[in-house]
């Protein structure tokens, strides 16, 4: 799934229940919390992690009938107005894979699949512009979608699984360079641009035994092994549909065409885009989306601290204003806490990211080391530097809340116990490993504010068991790359992670798989251990029951046996909206915002 | 030149007779450092038709006095004692107001370098015309046909087409004469010139006296003509005042000052000045030491650190008593008259052949 | 011949001013065998808003210069985490803000404590001055000496020389001063560091100095091509090159001496201005970053918990703008006292 | 004076060129892979390389940096489009042509720069004007002192202490945002006030003072007293005479502040949160964006160029020596 790539500082939430109830003493800005409030709030925040935990269900046919139910109370019209810190980084479905561009495909692309969420957060793939979430055959090698009448895009052009068919060659061509690789991979191996190496812009096709259209209104994917995780995998952004008369190929990023209830009317890169209502779309079709205010402007030039100042304030614009992607500031953290009317616009939750400090086990061979650092890591400090609190929670392993099947026992290093870490037990573990004092130790950090204050803290930490940290900064736009090469020369660096679909196999296998050690790969830390990576083989053709056992399994050895990254925290989510936004709530799907249910009470 | 000449021992012309009349000018500046007393009792006249040369080192006061007649000074640091009668009207305490009314129109001024003095962003025209239109609320049009009278007075050729030039496309020579024509322009009484050929060369500078000695038998204007150029008052002026630290050390007939000087100073201004047909093995005297400060003036006679014959005073008169400046020929000198005398014809004369 | 009082003595009434008087002022003195510069001294010192600002800009470079020693004695520095250490259990609330009121000020933290981090902010802004300052020195004397040789060597030698040097100081004239700060800063700091280790403070150090310096001398080298070009045509330089004496003598004992005092009150102008935009570039992101102390980046700090803690920008805000000012007020006065004929 | 500006406009278009040469090449001795910043997740070897050949970056640095130059007299062809002269080539990050990524800031900028201008120019040069009119008096070192102080002040800090008491505390006036001039010059207004006043504070200050100190000067030069000397009145010798000398210093200097203003109020911009041409510079610098730094760059050479040409015939215009020598 996605690393976090956001240009800009931290990424927060927190316990969406716990605000609603709106019955806690939260600890406001005074800071003398009591224990007893403590515990509540994290029992809540706990049970309502729980939540997300249940497994996806499939949905049938009727689940993926529109029109979505409706919202009480939502009345149509009016704009709304999203504040964004930097602008989309892609429009063309194919090349979308970090969450911000995904938030926006919910209102302008369409695939075959998507994810309904009940009021409870409860997830369901249902069918989209498929009649339902696919039917599977051959023990899940092979999944068939019949296609939805009535779908077309803005132009009023009719989507046929020809449609289809180039939505996904397309992704085998070099126009397509940034956008998740799962269906591709499963279809044709991990080198399948060669496959089909001009994409079908050459008049080449797929072969039927692989991807099959016996019809206009039919789509079979024929698969090596079992893809039980099909039908999320082709709810991602990634596999909207582009269809084919509309393909601009390098110039559909900027001007990508509109199968859902909106479409771009105004875009101007780096700055500023308008949505207007696509007339094309039909409500009857589609189980998930709504239709209710004309339009979104969207500003992507608002850096977190404004949009959160301009949403306290709520003066003017900012009533009918939303934060998309980003969260509330955590330097303004208590003040939106402390503020009663504030809070109440305010959505909280989980985010699905795990910030761990990988090693780079090329370089950090020694377990006792690499156990050392995770004991000595004072993990309440860092959530500290990315807003305290309402920012983040201590993590005592590697799979995120958001995931099922999480276990918030799970402790290994006695995190909950010693937040702030176990120097002594740290240095012990040296000792016995032989560091000697003042070894080099290269930290590499992203050079952003948040990145830098937690550089500070991991600096003094790691020198107080005596080593010697060089931190070195790399450019926040590039820090994933510089990481991502094999051959980097860092020891440490902290990754974040989450998951693609609420499933351990977009975490697990993309980031500790070690068949996927490459460069530019995922895979940081280089773990290539035997085990874990026959688990993940065993895993991926399991029913999903059976299949979250192994996950669990794998994630237990790679945290106590090999240690590839220490656990960090958890970041939680919390966005601000302003006072005039109605069906406002945390998308379990998304983890922001739930961006389909939106209206203007006063429009 | 003037016809009148005035014998020796005769007081200048006093009272009705003469159109300016300073008396007892005291002009002082405050400044952070202290009071300077930049004139201190100053008298003389001037009569319509005369010229009046004022000779003095720099910082002599010559150029305050003037620009105290026309008002020019900062009130603001500046104060003024004493009385400025011009044409019967008291000056000093005049408004600003009235001042205006006079300046360019009774009492006109050349300045001593026209290349700073004239601005550079207007037509020559424009800021001769100016003037005129101000004081006799003539037309555009009558302005720019007497600016071209003017110019044409002043000897500046095609003066139809010069007049839209610029002041820094003249040269030197016509810049001045464009400055007299502005200075005249409407026809003033009381012309001050305040060194208006410093800065030319010598051909030039003897057209410009011809011409204002040409416009002064025309216009009958009084003149005062300040210089530290000797040559040239002689020339000019009928009558000669010298100054020195703020105060007048000798007046008389321009002749009879320069043939017969009474004062040190003037004799030490006499020896460092060349002469034509001088001697050329003849060294030139310099008055030794530097002009006095302003802000505190030596005791007595203010010109006895650097005078020669403070030694023939008996005492020391020189370092702690004023000389007074009498009425008419007189300079302001603890020396006898027949002192004075002597020691010109043995000591001085012979230097100045 | 021009004698001062003439021009000077005949200022209109609005305008007029004391500097007839100044100018006397000056004779009167140097009868008395003052030199110009014991005399630009003695004017100085009657200034009495020069002295003051002189004391506080003196202030501020002795603070800077024993800011260690400060530290010392009030027993924090810049660096430590204070909310990491045991002693200090309470300084961040939930929300890592300080958690004394006025952003933690205390008997401890005399100037409170920085959000998220917990350090001291009153060592931070010791500290920070002290970069800023040190920086700022070392940029204007670079600037000055490049500013000082550039400028000499095309008004003394003139002719081709001058043209091509003109040409060149009109090339750095058109870059886009800031937005050549912000593009070369990153590049500049990536030219010199290694890949691994840690680009010590000295290299950014070394960065923002070379930026800085790179655009830093062109108006000086003007000024003093210009007075030199005067100089040249001046009889005592006509005199010393007809009496023989070496280019390099000339220019040493006969022009040099004449623009010292122009190059003092132009460097006063540079030092503030310098230090203004090695805080801007830390404040926009580019200049130093964690862990050094900077005052542009507790601006940029500040922004961000403006409204939380609106304490932590208040010492390093009112800090900067009273040392602009004295800077400032001390140039105006450094100015009158060297040409009383300008200003005020 | 029309062979002088072809000179002038010559000249600057060989130092915008070499302006030019030095960004680019000095951008390449850095190590730095470009085609990294246009792959975002998947940075996998063949990725790289087919955006490296996407965006040129596989050709020599010289033929790069020819076709980059080439493309501003004659536009360029990319595979996302035609970029039409003047092109300044494609963001690495973002894949926008670079010059409509300045265009489309460009109007903040100059909304920035031109409302700021009009406000501190008007203030700045009438009280300037008051207080050497009034030299001396209390309303002269009121203005004096006031100016001096404010001057030291930074836009950084008095900024966040304006937006603290407008908008977070009293919510009189709303967060500064940009609306374009041609949708509603009211709201256009509205929107860009609170940056303008601030920005207007500081730069009135400086231009106060250097009005009042140039007038101050004028009005000791002999030809204005020759205005008086001539009976001219006061206020006329003051605004006809003093005053026309005063503008020379005054385009000068603003000369130079308009550039610096327009080629990227950056301060202005970031204390503000406004998109404009300073903001794009940052962010590209910060991600070697080279094609947009690059953009940047020239864009505001050509601004202090353009600039310096209208100075010198704004001289032209208001000194006649200059434009008849």
């Amino acid at each position: 799934m996605k690393p976090i790539r956001k240009r800009t500082t931290s990424t927060t939430r927190a316990i969406a229940v716990a605000i609603m109830a709106g019955t806690l003493v939260l600890a406001g800005c005074s800071g003398d919390s009591d224990g007893g409030s403590k515990g509540k709030s994290d029992a809540k925040g706990q049970k309502d992690a729980a939540k997300q935990q249940d497994p996806v269900a499939y949905g049938d046919a009727a689940a993926s009938n529109g029109p979505a139910e409706e919202v009480p109370g939502a009345k149509p019209g009016g704009f709304i107005n999203v504040y964004m810190q930097s602008d989309l980084t892609h429009m063309d479905p194919g090349q979308i894979y970090v969450s911000d561009a995904g938030q926006f495909a919910n209102l302008v692309h369409r695939g075959l699949t998507n994810f309904q969420e009940d009021e409870e957060g409860n997830l369901t793939v249902v069918g989209d512009i498929a009649t339902d979430s696919g039917q599977s055959s051959d023990g899940g090698k092979t999944w068939t979608f019949k296609l939805k009448d009535g779908i077309k895009d803005d132009q009023g052009n009719p989507i046929t699984s020809k449609d289809v068919r180039h939505t996904i060659e397309r992704l085998y061509s070099k126009v397509i360079f940034d956008g998740p690789t799962f269906v591709q991979s499963w279809l044709s191996g991990n080198d399948y641009r060669k496959a089909l190496p001009d994409g079908p812009y050459k008049g080449k096709h797929l072969p039927d035994s692989v991807l099959e259209t016996p019809d206009d209104k039919t789509v079979v994917f024929h698969f090596s092994q079992p893809r039980q995780d099909l039908p999320q995998a082709l709810a991602m952004a990634g596999y909207a549909i582009v269809p084919e008369k509309r393909d601009t190929k390098e110039k559909y990023d900027d001007a990508p065409a509109a199968l859902g209830p909106y479409k771009i009317a105004e875009y101007k890169p780096g700055k500023s885009m308008k949505l207007v209502k696509n007339d094309q779309w039909d409500p009857k079709t589609d189980s998930v989306r709504h239709q209710y205010v004309d339009g979104y402007n969207f500003t992507s030039t608002i850096d977190q601290a404004s949009q959160t100042k301009r949403l306290m304030a709520d003066q003017g614009e900012a009533k009918n204003a939303i934060q998309f992607t980003d969260s509330v500031d955590p330097a303004q953290m208590s003040a939106v806490i402390g503020d009663a009317s504030a809070k109440k616009r305010t959505i909280q939750g989980y985010q699905p990211y795990v910030w761990q400090l990988t090693f780079n086990l090329d370089r950090m061979k020694d377990k006792k080391i690499r156990d050392a650092i995770t004991y000595a890591i004072p993990n309440q400090s860092m959530v500290q530097a990315d807003g305290g609190r309402y920012g983040g929670e201590v993590a005592g392993g590697l799979l995120a809340p958001t995931l099922p099947n999480f276990d918030p026992k799970y402790d290994p290093f006695g995190k909950l116990k010693k937040p702030n870490g176990d120097p002594e037990m740290a240095k012990k573990l040296l000792k016995e490993a032989g560091v000697e004092e003042g070894t080099k130790l290269t930290y590499a950090y992203s050079n952003t504010p948040r990145g830098q204050a937690q550089m500070l803290i991991i600096k003094d930490a790691l020198n107080k068991i005596g080593f010697d940290v060089q931190a070195k900064e790399i450019d926040r736009a590039s820090f994933y790359e510089q990481v991502g090469k094999l051959k980097n020369p860092y020891d440490l660096y902290m990754t974040g992670w989450g998951q693609d679909w609420p499933s351990a196999s977009t975490v697990i296998t993309p980031v500790y798989d070690g068949e996927l050690v490459a460069d530019g790969g995922s895979n940081y830390s280089h773990i290539d251990d035997p085990q874990v990576n026959e688990m993940i083989k065993k895993a991926l053709t399991q029913q999903p029951e059976e299949a979250a056992k192994t996950w669990e399994q794998a994630h237990h050895r790679i945290v106590e046996e090999i240690n590839p990254a220490a656990p960090v925290y958890y970041s939680k989510q919390i966005q601000l909206y302003g006072s005039n936004i109605g069906g406002a709530r945390y998308s379990n799907e998304s983890s922001y915002i739930d961006i389909n249910d939106l209206f203007l009470k006063q429009p | 030149m003037s016809t009148l000449t005035k014998t020796e021992g005769e007081t200048a012309p006093t009272g009705p007779e003469s159109f300016l009349s300073v008396s007892d000018l005291r002009v002082r500046f405050s400044t952070e450092d202290g009071i300077v007393k930049a004139v201190d009792g100053l008298s003389f006249d001037v009569a319509r038709g005369r010229t009046l040369g004022i000779v003095g080192e720099s910082g002599s006061g010559k150029s305050v006095t003037n620009l105290t007649v026309l008002g020019l000074h900062n009130p603001k640091n500046t104060t003024v004692e004493g009385e400025i009668v011009l044409d019967g009207k008291e000056l000093v305490t005049a408004t600003e107001k009235e001042m205006e009314k006079l300046r360019g129109n009774k009492v006109a001024m050349i300045f001593q370098d026209p290349l700073t003095a004239l601005s550079p962003y207007y037509t020559v025209g424009r800021q001769i015309a100016e003037p005129f239109m101000k004081h006799t609320g003539a037309s555009k049009k009558e302005a720019r046909a007497r600016a071209i009278e003017m110019l044409t007075k002043v000897g500046i050729p095609q003066p139809k087409s010069r007049v839209d030039d610029y002041p820094h496309q003249f040269s030197g020579g016509m810049r001045q004469r464009a400055m007299i024509a502005m200075a005249l322009v409407c026809d003033p009484d009381l012309l001050i010139a305040d060194e208006p050929t410093t800065a030319l060369d010598v051909t030039v500078q003897a057209q410009i006296l011809d011409l204002l000695k040409d416009l002064q038998q025309e216009f009958g204007s009084a003149i005062v003509f300040i210089t530290h150029d000797l040559g040239v008052i002689s020339e000019m002026a009928d009558d000669l005042l010298v100054m020195y630290a703020g105060r007048a050390v000798e007046r008389g007939s321009t002749a009879e000052v320069l043939r017969r000087p009474r004062h040190p100073y003037t004799w030490g201004l006499l020896s460092s000045m060349p002469r034509l047909g001088g001697s050329i093995d003849q060294a030139l005297t310099p008055i030794p030491g530097t002009p006095p400060s302003l802000l505190n003036p030596p005791s007595g006679c203010p010109f006895h650190p650097r005078c020669a014959f403070t030694g023939e005073v008996p005492g020391d008169r020189c370092s702690t008593e004023r000389p007074p400046l009498g009425e008419g020929r007189a300079a302001a000198c603890h020396l006898t008259a027949e002192q004075k005398q002597t020691f010109f014809i043995d000591k001085i004369q012979p230097r100045l052949r | 011949m021009t004698s001062p009082i003439d021009i000077e003595g005949s200022g209109t009434s609005a305008a007029a001013d004391d500097a007839p008087d100044r100018v006397k002022a000056v004779e009167t003195k140097s009868h008395e065998g003052r030199s110009p510069g014991q005399l630009m001294w003695l004017r100085f010192k009657r200034d009495r808003t020069g002295v003051v600002s002189a004391c506080v800009v003196i202030l501020y470079f002795l603070v800077s210069a024993l800011a260690p020693l400060i530290a010392k004695l009030y027993g924090k520095d810049p660096y430590t985490l204070y909310a990491q250490e045991p002693e200090y259990p309470f300084l961040l609330d939930d929300f890592a803000m300080p958690t004394g009121s006025f952003g933690g000020m205390s008997g401890d933290f005399w100037f409170g404590v920085e959000p998220k981090l917990g350090r001291d902010v009153f060592t931070m802004l010791l500290y920070g001055m002290r970069t800023s300052l040190y920086m700022a020195v070392v940029v204007t004397l670079l600037c000055v000496v490049t500013g000082v040789i550039i400028g000499m060597v095309s008004g003394f030698f003139g002719g081709r020389v001058d043209y091509w040097l003109g040409r060149i100081t009109d090339f750095f004239l058109a870059f886009p001063q800031q937005l050549f700060f912000i593009a070369f800063m990153p590049v500049v700091t990536a030219m010199f560091v290694s890949p691994q280790d840690e680009t010590p403070t000295y290299l950014r150090a070394v960065a923002i100095t070379l930026v800085m310096w790179f655009l830093g001398w062109m108006g000086l080298a003007r000024l003093v091509r210009s007075s030199v070009l005067t100089l040249r045509e001046r009889e005592f330089v006509e005199a010393a090159k007809v009496s023989g004496a070496s280019p390099w003598r000339i220019v040493r004992k006969e022009i040099l001496p004449n623009i010292v005092t122009p190059i003092l009150v132009q460097a006063t102008y540079i030092l503030p201005s310098t230090i203004l935009s090695i805080a801007f570039l830390s404040y926009i992101g580019v200049g130093f970053v964690e862990p050094t102390p900077d005052w542009g980046r507790m601006f940029a700090i500040g922004a961000d918990v403006y409204e939380q803690d609106p304490m932590f920008m208040f010492f390093p805000g009112v800090a900067l703008v009273v040392f602009v000012l004295s800077f400032n007020l001390l140039g105006d006065s450094v100015r009158d006292a060297f040409d009383p004929k300008t200003g005020r | 004076m029309l062979q002088f500006l072809v000179r002038r406009l010559i000249g600057a278009v060989v130092i915008m060129f070499l302006i030019g040469a030095f960004t680019f090449f000095l951008f390449y001795t850095i190590p730095q892979d470009f085609a990294e910043l246009s792959c975002g997740k998947n940075c996998s070897p063949e990725n790289i390389a087919v955006i490296r050949e996407n965006l040129g970056l596989d050709k020599p640095i010289t033929a790069q940096f020819w076709e980059f130059m080439t493309g501003i007299v004659a536009g360029r062809d990319f595979a996302q489009g035609h970029c039409s002269a003047p092109c300044l080539g494609m963001s690495f990050d973002s894949g926008e042509f670079v010059w409509d990524s300045i265009m489309d800031r460009f109007p903040l900028t100059l909304s920035l720069t031109v409302g700021g201008l009009v406000i501190f120019l008007i203030l700045g040069l009438g009280s300037g004007l008051l207080a050497a009119w009034k030299r001396g008096t209390a309303a002269d070192k009121l203005v004096s002192g006031a100016s001096i102080v404010l001057s030291s002040f930074q836009i950084y800090f008095l900024g966040p202490i304006v937006l603290g008491i407008l908008v977070y505390q009293s919510g009189i006036m709303e967060n500064p945002s940009y609306k374009p001039f041609t949708e509603n010059p009211v709201t256009w207004a509205i929107g860009l006030l609170i940056p303008w006043l601030v920005m207007a504070t500081i730069f009135t200050a400086q231009y106060t003072r250097m009005s009042r100190s140039t007038m101050i000067e004028q009005l000791q030069e002999e030809h204005v007293r020759t205005a008086r000397a001539k009976g001219m009145k006061q206020r006329y010798v003051f605004f006809r005479y003093a005053w026309r000398g005063s503008l020379i210093p005054i385009v000068t200097i603003l000369g130079m502040d308009l550039s610096a203003l327009l080629s990227g109020a950056v301060v202005t911009e970031f204390t503000f949160d406004l998109a404009g041409i300073g903001r794009l510079a940052v962010d590209s610098s910060l991600t070697k964006d080279l094609p947009v730094t690059m953009g940047v760059m020239l864009f505001g050479a050509f601004f202090i160029l353009l600039l310096n040409i209208l100075v010198d015939l704004a001289y032209a215009y208001i000194d006649p020596r200059v434009r008849l020598s």
